[in-house]
């Protein structure tokens, strides 16, 4: 009576290993993403050079150029673009969602904004092609794909990121900062400013890194409307290539030393977004 | 001249409020503008029979068969992974080292673009295992993908089951997978449900690790081993090479929908957990 | 909930078993499978042909997959497919069966809004290395012109490279797309636009440039006339089989070659 | 008097707290005895300890013996839930599952793998009737246990202990939320099953150990300062801390 049913405890201890052979499986599939892809590109920065494709100005693989630092200087202007549209948007609606909106209000916001996150990217690509490049064509000049197209629809597509950690972050700001900026006579935007936002702000800082991070990943409405020329950009109306719009554009024709190039491209790409997440982490971390 | 706060005050709350429902407009524009373009070229003749002339006439129907199919297919395959190790990082272990290693391994699969794990699959599934352009490797490739939020959502879940629970379990002489099993998994199934759904719209709504991993084509796929379509990556070919704008309209409707559809489900079980445990 | 999850388990093994099984089945009742990918300039002509060949012989499954000139010599060479497609010669070392099964025209589109109707070949080369950056140099309105070339790897952009080009590079800032469809899709929408395509899918929404005054038409390339042509190939890794002989005796029956023409195509033997 | 259970010289500490110093009681078979003394006096960790709950804790140090029938059950060779499948607990706070009056009781005999409906209606409803539950929930076996009474809830909960026929019954403050009806009802029920369980109150109702209980331990700061029959504890205590507990004056 005292010792278990042996079945019971053979179960039991093939219950926890299973268990633990899944946990790990997901190390194991962050582990095989990133050896195949520094298996299949780190060759090529010891043939080529590590200077001569991150700091080489010309992509012309099918001839022996593997340079991308055009590419990562553009991935971090559409970044920067679609940060600066979507940023001070987003923060206000999180600071109007969280502050100034009635409960009922709230529960009708939240959700649909959250929907906003769902609607596929190629939907979002679409659209700018369809009305935003026309519009920057006519208005600004150049061919409408561009660096401000590209930036305004990552920058859409990054706001339910914003808002959601944001609004996160602000809510969970203690309430007793607020009631003692109010007792010193202070108002409500003085509050939310001087008060809440600061006790805020790592939160929402990340949420900005996250935000970044999504529209540096984002790839198929990139190459719908970035127009993928390899120069850097100089106006806001000159068409870019990012290091993600390089790999998809590229991916299925390439061979040899040219699909070697896509995945140094993706190498870099790799190490920009963990180091994105680090700092998102660590932003997200010091708030609790 | 001295600013009023009480003006300062009403004017930031009105930016505020012009801002959030400038937000708002967007989705809705977004939405209006698929529906009101999409909707008339969709009827039953559209979702059920065979495209034409490359998308160009006739309906999508092979393209919701190869969505449906990678999407339940990835979704079977995830789930016990991501459940699993949801329930061994809550109830199996205290906080070690390897706990740490992996959560940290998960939150870096979250983050990683999904044009990186279209690399990978390419060069794993597609040319190292040589399984080609297929379902089967976008169906891996997309688990991997989805691996993540499955896992998070599901820890979540299980975390807001009452300990109590648990104990009265135990104490009834239940072992750890029993109480598992008939405790902790029966409560927090809405939470998980909502995790496998966001993880649904996720992988419905994919392209770029689609494309590289289960190719494009047209054909009605009959196997796992062969390629096909998803409705995302049919949009995305349409639109992009102009073949169709009334098509991709209306494929992108049923896209949107699908997913709104989904996210709503989703959302709404959600709340029912967080009603019921609070 | 342990019996659901034993459920859900067979179910699956059950699913991944019937598929396979199709598979199988599928070869069991001799259903014949042609597997062909390369050039996406190729591929919607030999989509549009596998179509009408299945439909006379039910027995025939055609796989087309795209992937790119280069990547269907490859696949050739790999015998992963049956038959690759190529819209490029085949360079030195690509030792492979070439059938020529039509030729096509690469014509230099503009938007049908755009006044100017022809351009000379040195005036195009000028456009796509960078030189000529404004439509005021070419005598029209002052507004910088959107050129549009195709990736790295397309057969298009080889053929391009090779046959206007010659020796000058294609320039830095010009924008790029994968496909002939949206480099059209750019050209029709956009009225500073310029690319060059395919031209069997000129339609009215662009409008193909006559070179040195040459139009880009059927007739003009079976003359040489119009310079810009390219061969569209099948490739086979030795002597094809019987079934995939088949197919490409279809290809280059007059039926097959009817279809490649309404499509606006040169026929392989004219 | 028939020993059950018998603790010998436990020690138990959290960290670096020694919860329990070195404890020495035998408590006896189909009796009840009651456990009383102030917050903090260790007397739930007694009762985690027979039951091996402690095992979910982090960072605990046990000493010492614990013997059930002659046995050490926190010997390394004891299954903890098989032990648990002997000994009934019953906590402060009713805890039902979420699920109907019917599935909570059945629970445990599931565990045990009996599924037959006559059978699993036979057991269920004799514990009901045991906890004096049954003529209430009769009628409404199928639904949520959690739409009961905070009272009948936590006579499900004896019920749900009652229908594993354990040899011990551990009551944790069973009554400590309770409203005195209940509480009556409650009193009642253990004194009927006295005759069959070894039964081990805690409370801080030192009026309830005196009304039900056959044998009493006072403790205070993990030491037990006075055991023996309820009588002699609450009429003639030997030490001035116990007389001091029960007359009120702390606690």
């Amino acid at each position: 009576m005292v010792h278990m049913n042996r079945w019971v405890s053979i179960r039991e201890k093939i219950v926890k290993n299973t268990l633990t052979v899944f946990a790990l499986s997901s190390l194991l599939f962050l582990f095989l993403i990133f050896i195949f892809i520094l298996i299949e590109g780190l060759p090529l920065f010891l043939k080529v050079g590590l200077k001569n494709i991150i700091f080489g100005f010309k992509w012309a693989p099918t001839k022996g150029y593997f340079g991308i630092f055009p590419m990562i200087i553009s991935s971090f202007l559409v970044t920067f673009g679609a940060l600066i549209i979507g940023a001070p948007l987003g923060l206000s609606c999180a600071i109007y969602l969280a502050e100034y909106s009635g409960k009922r209000l709230k529960m009708i916001l939240k959700p649909a904004l959250e929907l906003l996150a769902g609607i596929p990217s190629v939907v979002y690509g679409f659209l700018g092609v369809i009305y935003i490049v026309p519009i920057v064509r006519e208005y600004l000049g150049g061919s409408g794909f561009s660096l401000i197209s590209t930036s305004i629809v990552l920058g859409i597509m990054i706001l339910p990121t914003i808002i959601s950690i944001s609004f996160d972050s602000i809510m969970s700001v203690p309430r007793s900062y607020r009631e003692g900026s109010y007792a010193m006579g202070a108002t409500k935007w003085q509050t939310i400013f001087k008060v809440v936002l600061p006790a805020a702000r790592s939160g929402i800082l990340a949420s900005f890194i996250l935000g970044m991070g999504r529209a540096i990943g984002e790839t198929m409405a990139v190459i719908m409307i970035a127009g993928n020329a390899l120069k850097i950009p100089t106006n806001i109306t000159d068409p870019l290539r990012t290091l993600t719009g390089n790999i998809a554009l590229e991916l299925a024709y390439a061979t040899g030393d040219h699909r070697l190039g896509l995945f140094s491209t993706g190498i870099v790409l790799l190490i920009i977004i963990m180091a994105l997440n680090y700092l998102a982490n660590f932003g997200i971390k010091r708030r609790i | 001249m001295r600013i009023n706060p009480k003006k300062v005050n009403k004017f930031i709350q009105i930016m505020l409020n012009v801002q959030a429902f400038f937000t708002v407009g967007i989705l809705i524009v977004i939405v209006a503008l698929i529906l009101v373009k999409g909707i008339g070229n969709i009827n039953l003749e559209f979702l059920f029979s065979f495209p034409e002339d490359m998308g160009r006439h006739g309906g999508i129907y092979p393209t919701i068969i190869g969505t449906i199919m990678l999407v339940i297919l990835s979704i079977l395959f995830a789930t016990p992974l991501g459940v699993g190790t949801a329930i061994f990082l809550t109830e199996y272990t205290k906080e070690t080292i390897l706990t740490k290693i992996i959560r940290f391994g998960v939150e870096s699969l979250a983050g990683i673009p999904s044009i990186l794990y279209g690399l990978f699959g390419f060069i794993f599934f597609v040319i190292k295992l040589k399984m080609g352009w297929s379902i089967l490797s976008g169906v891996l490739t997309i688990a991997i993908m989805i691996l993540p939020t499955i896992i998070r959502t599901s820890e979540e879940a299980i975390k807001a089951v009452p300990k109590n629970f648990r104990i009265v379990s135990y104490s009834l002489g239940a072992t750890k997978w029993e109480t598992v099993i008939k405790v902790v998994l029966p409560s927090a199934t809405p939470g998980i449900l909502t995790g496998i759904m966001l993880s649904v719209g996720r992988a419905v709504g994919e392209t770029a690790a689609v494309i590289f991993t289960m190719g494009s084509s047209l054909r009605l796929p009959t196997s796992i081993m062969d390629s096909g379509r998803t409705m995302a990556v049919h949009f995305y070919i349409l639109a992009r090479e102009g073949i169709s704008m009334e098509k991709a309209y209306a494929t992108a409707l049923v896209l949107v929908l699908s997913i709104l559809l989904i996210n709503i489900v989703a959302y709404y079980t959600m709340n029912k957990v967080v009603s019921r445990f609070s | 909930m342990l019996k659901k999850i034993f459920i859900i388990f067979t179910t699956v093994a059950l699913v991944f078993i019937c598929s396979c099984g199709l598979k199988e089945n599928r070869q069991g009742k001799k259903k014949h499978l042609i597997t062909i990918a390369g050039s996406t300039s190729v591929m919607p002509f030999v989509e549009k042909l596998a179509e009408y060949f299945m439909l006379q012989k039910p027995n025939f499954i055609i796989d087309v997959q795209g992937g790119g000139s280069t990547a269907g010599i490859q696949a050739c060479i790999n015998n992963t497919v049956h038959l690759g497609m190529s819209s490029r010669k085949l360079k030195e070392g690509e030792r492979l069966n070439e059938i020529v099964i039509c030729y096509d025209g690469i014509s230099i589109v503009v938007h049908p809004s755009n006044p100017i109707n022809g351009l000379s070949m040195e005036q195009v080369r000028a456009i796509f290395s960078g030189k000529i950056k404004n439509w005021k140099e070419l005598g029209w309105i002052d507004r910088r012109i959107d050129a549009i070339t195709r990736e790295e790897g397309s057969g298009t952009r080889g053929s391009f490279e090779e046959l206007v080009m010659k020796n000058e590079e294609i320039d830095d800032s010009i924008m790029v797309q994968d496909s002939n469809g949206s480099v059209k899709e750019i050209v029709a929408t956009d009225p500073y636009a310029i690319g060059y395509i395919s031209l069997g899918l000129v339609d009215k929404r662009v409008k193909a440039l006559t070179i040195d005054g040459v139009v880009p038409t059927v007739s003009s390339i079976k003359t040489g006339a119009y310079k810009i042509t390219r061969p569209f190939l099948f490739l086979s890794n030795g002597e094809p089989d019987d079934y995939t002989s088949e197919f490409i005796d279809f290809v280059l029956s007059k039926q097959g070659q009817d279809l490649l023409r309404k499509e606006g195509l040169i026929g392989s033997y004219e | 008097m028939d020993v059950k259970i018998k603790i010998d010289n436990l020690r138990v500490y959290f960290e670096k707290n020694e919860i329990l110093k070195g404890i020495k009681i035998n408590i006896a078979k189909n009796m009840i005895t009651g456990f009383m003394g102030p917050a903090g006096s260790g007397k739930s960790t007694l009762i985690s300890i027979i039951n091996r709950m402690i095992d979910f804790e982090d960072n605990v140090k046990i000493e010492g013996r614990v013997l059930i029938d002659d046995i050490n059950i926190l010997d390394k060779e004891i299954n903890p839930v098989s032990l648990r499948r002997r000994i009934g607990t019953v906590f402060a706070v009713p805890i039902p599952l979420q699920r109907s009056i019917f599935e909570n009781i059945a629970y445990g005999p599931r565990l045990k793998g009996i599924n037959d409906k006559i059978e699993l209606f036979k057991i269920v409803s004799d514990s009901l009737k045991k906890a004096f539950l049954w003529d209430e929930v009769k009628d409404r076996l199928d639904m949520s246990a959690t739409k009961l009474s905070g009272g009948q809830q936590q006579r499900l909960c004896l019920a749900r202990t009652l229908v594993l026929k354990p040899e011990i019954i551990l009551l944790d403050e069973p009554c400590s939320g309770l409203d005195p009806i209940s509480t009556a009802k409650i009193e009642e029920a253990l004194s009927e099953l006295k005759k069959e369980y070894t039964i081990v109150l805690v409370s801080n109702n030192t009026k309830q150990i005196a009304r039900i209980s056959d044998y009493s331990a006072f403790f205070y700061l993990g030491e037990l300062i006075e055991y023996g029959t309820t009588e002699k504890v609450f009429t003639n205590p030997s030490q001035k801390k116990t007389e001091d507990y029960i007359s009120g004056k702390f606690g």
